[in-house]
């Protein structure tokens, strides 16, 4: 189980139709990356925390977790910034103008990732992935997106047990084991999975397959008023950002 | 590593995204094929996805303690061909994207060129070049290094392309994309070599396991030529 | 609970063979020359519960398999309501479309994310339309007492909630006889007893069941017929008889029931009738010296 | 077979705490904040087996894995022979070799290509010397009863036979205290009995078991004491005395065991003294009317 897929469903925004959050969320992302960072990424990541933590019901802990990692990268990339190298005297040295593009960049960076996090802990993917067919992509390939989805849970699971196995018989206890270990987790992996698969054949050609894997996806209304309301925030971050530009 | 969202300049990642689209969409035809070929392919596509992304999820040691490290780039590319694994890759890292937070989705086309485009052709390339210099070695001996070779320098390649992504976008003052290049390559190398070949020995420790307990597996995929010669997988040969 | 009368109430219902297997030999690829059942009959009656039971490696999984349709025999025939199996598509899709296997483990039958959609998933494979699929999807829902899951993703569900999913599934096709797989495998005692009332409602409308169990006290209580398996049928008849025969049970490396032993002791001592049946669960016998 | 007797005999020899955890609160990653268990205390004592029951998602596998040191708890201390288990590397390591936890699925236990390399692994990680490792194999599968299976590829077993080698792997580390998740789960009669000796065997040589079923039956013949849980400790003491309870059964969600309903109807009938031990068996129940 992963902790932004567990949110996903229970979040009050579930019912709402991918498209409507889709417009609110790209829409935010679009003016976090192309409106002047100030307060432009400022605003687009006040209003993405406050949705998250506010309707959206986004658990603040989990939300925190998850962003870690990239914010790690973040960090990491945007510190390179502040140096410059191969200089005339010095190899290395400060770059006068390196910070304020660090933190710009930082701030940017820092303003999309929340809006991708907001998206990704209010849409649940079954949800979202049987209407990909709408936009053109072929069935064929959305059925084995959807079906890796569902596999990839049960494929976690076997994982996270071989390695608590594992780890109970100090299996990652040295790092020479460690390299034993994840070799042998990656290789009963494989046969699982492609054990699964023979299976889930079987299994499945009882309920009449036949090579389609086609379900009935209840529809959930698309209103266009709750889209154009999705848009209204981006359009009021856009426009706030671009008369205090003018207005200096 | 993969790009977080919102950090490449919007100009870049659309550049990015119509570089790697031709490798996908060609991806996406040979799986689509192979489905209509073999209708047990999909199910069978849909578990290597699956096993694709949780292989991509190990943990293994680096100098900093653990992390996460995309493990199963250059095994993939040898398992499934680098153009089933350009649309794989691409299913693994939305799912990366929407589920762990890890890349993002308008750097989707830059970590889908790096990970899924060139980590996969560089493996293969280097695999099946040594796999042809050491016909001669026995079959698990060859096997072994050219796997080992593969997924090292898909590891590396993999990292070279992210710096230079990330050089390309934002270069140096002085000393524009070459000296940026190398800034972020000195960063991202301290951790990444020896994870290359910490990543290398993993795969390698796979595939021996894998000729014993999936054999069948193995000459289906086209992975092993001929029977290998009877050789117990010795653990400590690692 | 099921209580033993309506178990013997079903039992004067149960009719002629709805489903019957005649020299059947099966062997797996890896291990033809040896099959795993070399000339095996075996009968389900309309109505009835008929328990498959024996050791591990016995043949329970690849008999129910053979008889659904899942596996080919490599010799012999299937009958169903009187007609040969052609193993061909049409006789096999023919077959499937009456017979529904529910595998042990239920991840080998859901592929779906979603509950609903799983379940939908045999009826649009059987041609019915959209309107008709989601009454029998809300139906097999609420036979299964799951309706509350409907909008669940399957990998959040627990075990238990998955097997029910997967019973489900194939309970929307409507079958006539519905096979099961170690069905209260890994499922909590609470939740034996709510899956043995779902099942006894089905079968009260009309549903036969072809059930494998390691289980010997819930075949004892439960099952009209009891069929011994171990690569060849050993023994089959009511379950009553069958499974109080010690010889029987000692060849299906079995051990006795409760039941029939404390009936037999009852009886000797007196406190019970010589004709009264043998309890079928631990209540029981605390009425019988409570009352 | 377990007579009772020897169970008895077990009890006499049962000591102190070995293994203890103390205000245990846990919760999944994915749901922090409604924790499995919120304070949980729990002793395991020397040479004794401790049976765990609950129904399912109860948090039986969760409190397993939270003393074998597979989870760390989020409150609370768990304690090792009297010392407390420090959180860190070391600390986990000891309590690894002490404590060794077998799971349900063999599946998910067996890694490597053969029966061997699988059972090496954890004395190799031990770092025992190459002559002591293969000593341990030898010895742990003997223990078992599959020494004719050493090279064989894990693959191509039985599921009872990649049960014994899931458990012959932990075995081979020496533990004091063995920890199951219901082992008996997906075997035969005969299986389960063959299991039952075995592990008698590595009790009377001073191993301590804990288990986790869903067998009340079993739990009622074969443990010292029970453990009843559901996300909280409902009830824990003797066998005899925790199974006998028809409240503590029902908050559990636990069907009655056999054996005391039995017992008590006898004694009621004079057929067996009031201070005789309820039956554990069928069998038993014959052999007292028969003799
Ligand atoms: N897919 C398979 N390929 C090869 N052999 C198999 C396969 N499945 C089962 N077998 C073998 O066929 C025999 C019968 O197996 P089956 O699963 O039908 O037994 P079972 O009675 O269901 O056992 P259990 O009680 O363990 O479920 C066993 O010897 C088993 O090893
Ligand atoms: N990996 C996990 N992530 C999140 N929640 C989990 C995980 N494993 C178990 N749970 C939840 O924790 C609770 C306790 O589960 P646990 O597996 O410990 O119960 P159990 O008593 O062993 O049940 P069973 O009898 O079905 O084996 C359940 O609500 C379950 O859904
Ligand atoms: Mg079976
Ligand atoms: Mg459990």
């Amino acid at each position: 189980m992963l902790p932004i897929d567990v949110a996903a469903y229970r979040s009050p925004w579930r019912r709402l139709h991918p498209a409507v959050k889709g417009t609110f969320c790209g829409g935010l992302l679009a003016c976090a990356l192309l409106l002047p960072a100030w307060p432009g990424a400022v605003l687009t990541a006040a209003v993405a925390l406050v949705a998250a933590l506010g309707p959206a019901g986004v658990p603040p802990g989990a939300l925190a977790r998850a962003a870690w990692v990239p914010l790690g990268f973040i960090a990491t990339g945007s510190v390179t910034l502040l140096v410059s190298v191969g200089g005339s005297d010095t190899l290395v040295a400060w770059d006068p103008d390196g910070w304020r593009r660090a933190v710009e960049i930082g701030a940017r960076a820092s303003a999309a990732l929340l809006c991708q996090l907001l998206f990704a802990f209010s849409t649940p993917l079954a949800e979202l992935l049987p209407r990909l067919t709408r936009i053109g992509l072929p069935s064929a390939l959305v059925e084995i997106v959807a079906l890796i989805y569902r596999m990839l849970f049960v494929a976690l699971d076997t994982s996270r047990r071989v390695a608590t196995v594992q780890a109970g018989r100090l299996g990652y206890a040295s790092p020479r084991a460690w390299v034993r270990s994840a070799g042998a987790l990656g290789a009963t992996l494989f046969i699982r999975s492609y054990d699964r698969a023979r299976r889930l054949q079987h299994g499945l050609e009882c309920r009449g397959y036949t090579g389609e894997l086609r379900v009935l996806v209840e529809e959930i209304p698309l209103r266009p008023a709750a889209v154009l309301a999705a848009g209204a925030a981006p359009l009021a971050v856009a426009a706030t950002t671009i008369s205090y530009g003018v207005l200096l | 590593m993969h790009i977080a969202e919102g950090f490449l300049p919007p100009a870049h990642a659309a550049a990015w995204t119509v570089a790697a689209a031709p490798f996908v969409i060609h991806g996406v035809g040979s799986l689509t094929r192979a489905v209509r070929a073999n209708p047990e392919a999909k199910l069978l596509l849909g578990a290597s996805g699956a096993f694709c992304f949780v292989l991509s999820a190990l943990k293994i040691p680096s100098v900093t303690g653990s992390c996460s490290h995309p493990t199963g780039v250059g095994l993939g590319a040898v398992l499934f061909r680098p153009p089933v694994m350009a649309a794989l890759g691409t299913i693994t890292l939305l799912f990366q994207a929407l589920l762990l937070a890890h890349g993002g989705l308008t750097t989707l086309g830059a970590n889908v060129f790096s990970m899924a485009v060139v980590g996969p052709w560089v493996a293969y390339t280097v695999y099946r070049l040594v796999r042809l210099a050491t016909a001669s070695l026995p079959e698990t001996t060859s096997l072994g290094l050219a796997v080992f070779c593969g997924t090292a320098l898909a590891s590396i390649g993999t990292y070279s392309v992210t710096s230079l992504q990330l050089a390309l976008a934002f270069p140096d003052a002085q000393s524009g994309v070459l000296g940026a290049f190398a800034k972020f390559g000195a960063v991202f190398s301290l951790t990444q070599i020896p994870l290359a070949i910490i990543e290398g020995l993993i795969t390698v420790v796979i595939v021996r396991l894998l000729i014993t307990a999936s054999r069948a597996d193995l000459l289906r995929l086209g992975v092993l030529r001929r029977t290998p010669d009877p050789e117990p997988t010795d653990e400590k040969a690692v | 609970m099921t209580s033993p009368d309506t178990a013997g109430g079903g039992q004067a219902a149960i009719g002629a063979a709805v489903l019957s297997g005649h020299s059947l030999r099966f062997g797996y690829e890896a291990a033809r020359s040896v099959p795993v059942f070399a000339s095996l009959d075996v009968e389900v009656r309309r109505g009835e519960v008929l328990a498959v039971l024996g050791p591990n490696g016995g043949g329970k999984t690849t008999l129910l398999r053979v008889l659904s349709g899942s596996l080919t025999p490599q010799a012999g025939t299937v009958r169903l309501a009187g007609d040969d199996v052609r193993w061909n598509r049409r006789g096999v899709d023919r077959l499937r479309r009456s017979v529904q296997l529910v595998f042990q483990d239920p991840d080998d039958q859901l592929f779906s994310a979603s509950v609903h959609q799983d379940v939908s998933f045999g009826p649009l494979n059987q041609g019915l339309d959209p309107g008709t699929v989601r009454e029998r999807v809300a139906w097999a829902l609420e036979a299964l007492e799951i309706a509350a899951l409907t909008e669940q993703p399957t990998h959040l569900l627990s075990y238990g909630q998955r097997k029910r999913v997967a019973l489900a599934g194939a309970l929307a096709m409507r079958p006539s006889v519905l096979v099961l797989d170690e069905p209260t495998a890994g499922l909590d005692p609470a939740g034996v007893e709510s899956l043995l009332r779902t099942l006894e409602g089905l079968r009260a409308a009309g549903t036969t069941l072809l059930v494998s169990t390691h289980d010997v006290d819930l075949a004892h209580r439960w099952a009209d017929r009891a069929l011994l398996l171990d690569r060849e049928v050993l023994g089959v008849g009511p379950v009553r008889e069958v499974l109080a025969d010690p010889s029987l049970l000692a060849a299906a490396r079995l051990r006795p029931a409760w039941g029939p032993a404390v009936g037999r002791a009852l009886r000797e001592a007196g406190l019970r009738a010589a004709e009264a049946p043998d309890p079928s669960t631990p209540e029981e016998v605390a009425g019988i010296t409570g009352g």
